[in-house]
């Protein structure tokens, strides 16, 4: 018999911080299997946010750096233009990346940098205990939107994908979700197309991964996906928003 | 070519701002009229506004954004100017900020200039980054020129290290400036030396016209004149 | 013939696994690891396909699939 | 020797940099400073292999410098006050992780959006932390455009030398203004490799991971002792200029602009027969506490001059224990101090 499937070697093996059900362990396997196949574990450096994944350096096992709240784009800038051999990517959170860090992200992606840029939006703020976050769903019920969001003093939840793809330079732009098997199978495929972009010098590559969190949305596992499918994927569509490589 | 409308372009820090001024002095006492548009939209300091004060005493109009507007570091220009480059009968010299970014400020005039005429006179200092030699002093003579939509007709020569400028560090920098004149066939009006440098030395060698210099805008511990 | 080897202490019983396995044979055990969770264990192995979707979806890397 | 060349101060900064092998320059336009990003714009763009980043803003800015820092490249960025403020969140996790940078700060007028003509009113920022937490800045104060070429240089191996972010704390004056300066051939210093600790490929070694925090209370209060120990030995760093030091009747301690005032202050003051001596701090951090406590003994009354309500006065203070009098002379937001103000404070304190 043979081992068909086993934890990716640029995944440290130690355990998850993350609560039980929770997306970002999925996440995590996806971009360190990509860095597998790809051979490049040894050349990544990674970017750390502030957020629940703000451990995430501890789980590669490649070099990563702790960026402040909102400023990995910047960061990851930083270093790519220093370092433009290595493959740099940076995971952020919806808190970091589509409220403090917006400024970061659009002008990072606007540029064209050559980084790989993997954005978690579970429509929460997880870390500081269940805030709302821009990409809170309208009536969705949060610490700080107690009566549930309201599009009227609150804004709408913010689509960073479609925002993003506005811009001309960004090479690769694509959302996908994790809640079942044939998901996480194009999750893989977009995150690995994502680092092919910036191994080829072909630029700036966004993957959104919606995901789910079941501690803050005060949801079992299995319901917070059920959650995420009927709520987030209606307004989050899934797909491609850019690929610089199709003639659209 | 009118001779009464004269423009001080040229790289930053190469010595427009001082030129302007010092001939402004000059001419006042020839000429009724003398004005000094201060059209520097990039510099933040030492510009000919700060001795608007001291001008106007000598009868000089220094056009500059009024009052409080005067130190800030807004691209204001002055309702006033494109009446004053109009008018007739007055000397007007027009100081422009550095490089192609400040000559910009021209170009909004340049319908206007191109009616008048005007003489522009290129500054240079060849001890200043980027007009270190012909090649760099073409090259910024060029993006003058596309950037104010006018034509240098002139070249002012002002080789100076501040207070280490001596007749060895003139001779060698006027040189690079003749070079220049020679290469695309624009005259050298003349070549700027500061007072009290020019007292010391053997004028006799220079082809070229000399205007003496005395430096207004001076620093804080030089005892600034308010 | 397949296998899959669930690593019990990594495990931190979310169940997603077991409802995405196509032949329901993941259930909760009763017993507790060491962080106190019920982690998942596999009935009837004979029937395991090895299609690694346990393994795709847990979010803990906690299931190997030999095939 | 090298070529004399006439430059604006800014632009000297930029041009020294270069020289100490600064390759990635990342900032945010504002006056009085901008010169010195279109200057590192026109250098740098042009030299293969280096970056230049117009940033999206100074927060942006300092997070690309310390991406790059991480990297164990020379970098550095720059601004003016308000700016400044902007970067501290970033200088204090650069500070955290250990990281060598440049941070120029030629400072305007303020509070808020203030003025743009030249101040000091950010001492404190600069040598005291400036951002959150247990933590100090290299700051170096230079009083001529020479000086701007050298001390940035300085800045650099300083940085290098700590593995902390250094600060050249200027004003819009000394930013702006035009002196000629040379650029020395370069003596190579003595530095530490960033080979152990740089940010690269991970090729043969255990991987490296930057982090500017730590949970545990235990552990981050071993990393910030482990800093502090650094801040102890810096104080060897402590450099300063004495002038008409002998038997003065009156000792002005300035920095920066106003030290370059005053020394015209000391020269008018001899023709009325009064001795002034100068006592110039060029690092703010380490402060040179010892000397001016040494002096403290020997004259009646300092006076401390700066273009501030009075915030180096606290350190002057410090260092005097109580010995002498210490007055205080200042102009503040955005105006300069004249030679002939200082020298007539100095006449009412004599009197």
């Amino acid at each position: 018999m043979n081992k068909v499937f086993s934890r990716p070697k640029s995944l440290v093996d130690i355990p998850f911080t993350y609560c039980p059900g929770c997306h970002h362990g999925i996440i995590h396997r996806l971009i360190a299997e990509v860095l597998d196949e790809f051979n490049i574990r040894e050349d990544t450096i990674g970017i750390a946010p502030v957020g629940c994944s703000v451990f995430a350096y501890l789980f590669f096992d490649c070099d990563m750096i702790c960026a402040a709240h909102g400023r990995a784009p910047a960061t990851a800038t930083g270093i790519k233009r220093a370092k433009p051999d290595n493959i740099v990517f940076s995971y952020q959170g919806d808190g970091d990346l589509a409220s403090i860090g917006t400024a970061e992200i659009i002008h990072a992606a606007n540029r064209g940098e050559k980084i790989t840029v993997i954005f978690v939006n579970n429509a929460i703020y997880g870390m500081t205990g269940g805030q709302m976050a821009p990409t809170t769903l309208e009536g969705q019920i949060t610490q700080t939107s107690p009566y549930g969001r309201d599009s009227k003093t609150m804004g709408m939840p913010i689509r960073m994908c479609e925002l993003l793809s506005t811009l001309n330079t960004p090479s690769y732009i694509s959302r996908v979700a994790l809640t079942k098997p044939s998901y996480i199978i194009k999750a893989k495929k977009a995150i690995k197309k994502a680092f092919q972009f910036q191994i080829d010098g072909k630029g700036f590559s966004l993957v959104e991964v919606l995901s789910t969190c079941p501690t803050n949305w005060g949801l079992s596992p299995q319901e917070a996906n059920e959650w995420l499918d009927k709520n987030m994927i209606p307004y989050y569509p899934l797909g491609e928003f850019k690929n610089s490589e199709e003639v659209s | 070519m009118k001779d009464d409308i004269v423009i001080y372009t040229g790289s930053f820090g190469s010595g427009k701002t001082e030129l302007a001024i010092n001939q402004s002095i000059k001419a006042i006492k020839k000429k009724e009229k003398v004005v000094i548009v201060d059209l520097d939209i990039v510099n933040p300091y030492f510009r000919s506004r700060e001795m608007r004060e001291k001008l106007k005493e000598l009868g000089i109009k220094v056009v500059a954004p009024p009052g409080k507007f005067a130190m800030a570091d807004i691209p204001l220009i002055s309702p006033e100017i494109k009446g004053t480059i109009q008018d007739s009968d007055r000397l007007l010299l027009l100081d422009v900020g550095g490089d192609d970014v400040g000559a910009k400020s021209l170009a909004s005039f340049y319908t206007v200039l191109k009616d008048t005429g005007y003489q522009m006179n290129l500054v240079i200092n060849p001890y200043r980054p980027f007009t270190k030699n012909s090649a760099e002093i073409l090259t910024m003579l060029r993006e003058i020129e596309i950037s104010s939509r006018l034509k240098i007709n002139g070249l002012i020569s002002n080789p100076n290290l501040g207070s280490q400028t001596d007749l060895e560090l003139i001779t060698r920098g006027h040189k690079i400036v003749k070079d220049v004149s020679k290469q695309i066939n624009l005259p050298v009006k003349y070549l700027a030396i500061e007072q009290t440098i020019y007292e010391k030395i053997d004028k006799h060698q220079f082809e070229e016209p000399i205007f003496v210099l005395q430096r207004y805008m001076k620093l804080p511990w030089d005892e600034k004149n308010k | 013939m397949a296998k899959v080897v669930i690593d019990r202490e990594k495990c931190k019983g979310c169940e997603l696994c077991t409802l995405v396995c196509p032949q329901n044979i993941l259930v909760m055990s009763k017993s507790f690891n060491k962080k106190s969770y019920h982690p998942v264990e596999q009935i009837n192995p004979e029937k395991c396909t090895g299609c690694a979707f346990c393994a795709m979806t847990c979010p803990d890397v906690a299931i190997e699939v030999y095939k | 020797m090298a070529e004399k060349v006439l430059m604006k101060g800014n632009e000297a900064i930029g041009e020294a940099a270069i020289h100490a092998g600064c390759r990635y320059y990342f900032g945010y336009p504002i006056t009085p400073q901008s010169e010195l990003t279109a200057y590192m714009a026109k250098r740098l763009l042009k030299i293969e292999g280096a970056a230049f980043i117009q940033a999206e803003s100074e927060i942006a800015a300092i997070n690309m410098v310390y991406g790059t820092a991480a990297t164990g490249g020379r970098v550095m960025t720059s601004s003016s006050s308000p700016g400044i403020s902007l970067k501290q969140e970033g200088i204090s996790y650069i500070a955290c992780a250990e990281l060598p940078c440049l941070v120029v700060n030629m400072q305007r007028g303020g509070p808020g959006l203030g003025s743009i003509q030249p101040a000091q009113q950010d001492y404190f920022q600069a040598t005291k932390g400036g951002g959150h937490g247990d933590y100090h800045l290299i700051v170096l104060a230079p009083s001529s455009v020479q000086e701007l070429v050298d001390l940035t240089i300085k800045a650099f191996d300083l940085a290098d030398k700590y593995r902390n972010p250094a600060m050249v704390l200027g004003d819009g004056l000394l930013g702006q203004m035009m002196e000629p300066v040379e650029f020395r051939e370069k003596k190579n210093a003595d530095l530490p490799s960033k080979e152990d600790w740089a940010l690269g490929s991970c090729k043969g070694r255990e991987p490296r991971k930057v982090v500017p925090f730590n949970l545990d209370p235990y552990e981050l209060e071993k990393l910030v002792a482990k800093i502090g120990k650094k801040f102890e030995k810096m104080q060897d760093e402590v450099e300063y200029e004495l002038i008409n030091m002998d038997n003065p009747d009156i000792i002005i301690v300035a920095y920066g602009t106003v030290a370059r005032v005053a020394r015209t202050t000391i020269q008018k003051a001899k023709q009325e027969g009064i001795n002034i001596g100068l006592i110039r701090p060029i690092t703010l951090y380490p402060f040179p506490y010892k000397i001016i406590n040494q002096y403290a003994d020997k004259v009646k009354h300092i006076l401390v001059s700066e273009m501030s309500l009075g915030q180096m006065l606290e350190d002057v203070k410090l260092a005097v224990e109580g010995k002498t009098k210490v007055s205080f002379y200042g102009r503040t937001g955005g105006v300069v101090i004249s030679p002939t103000e200082i020298l007539q404070e100095v006449k009412k304190i004599l009197k």
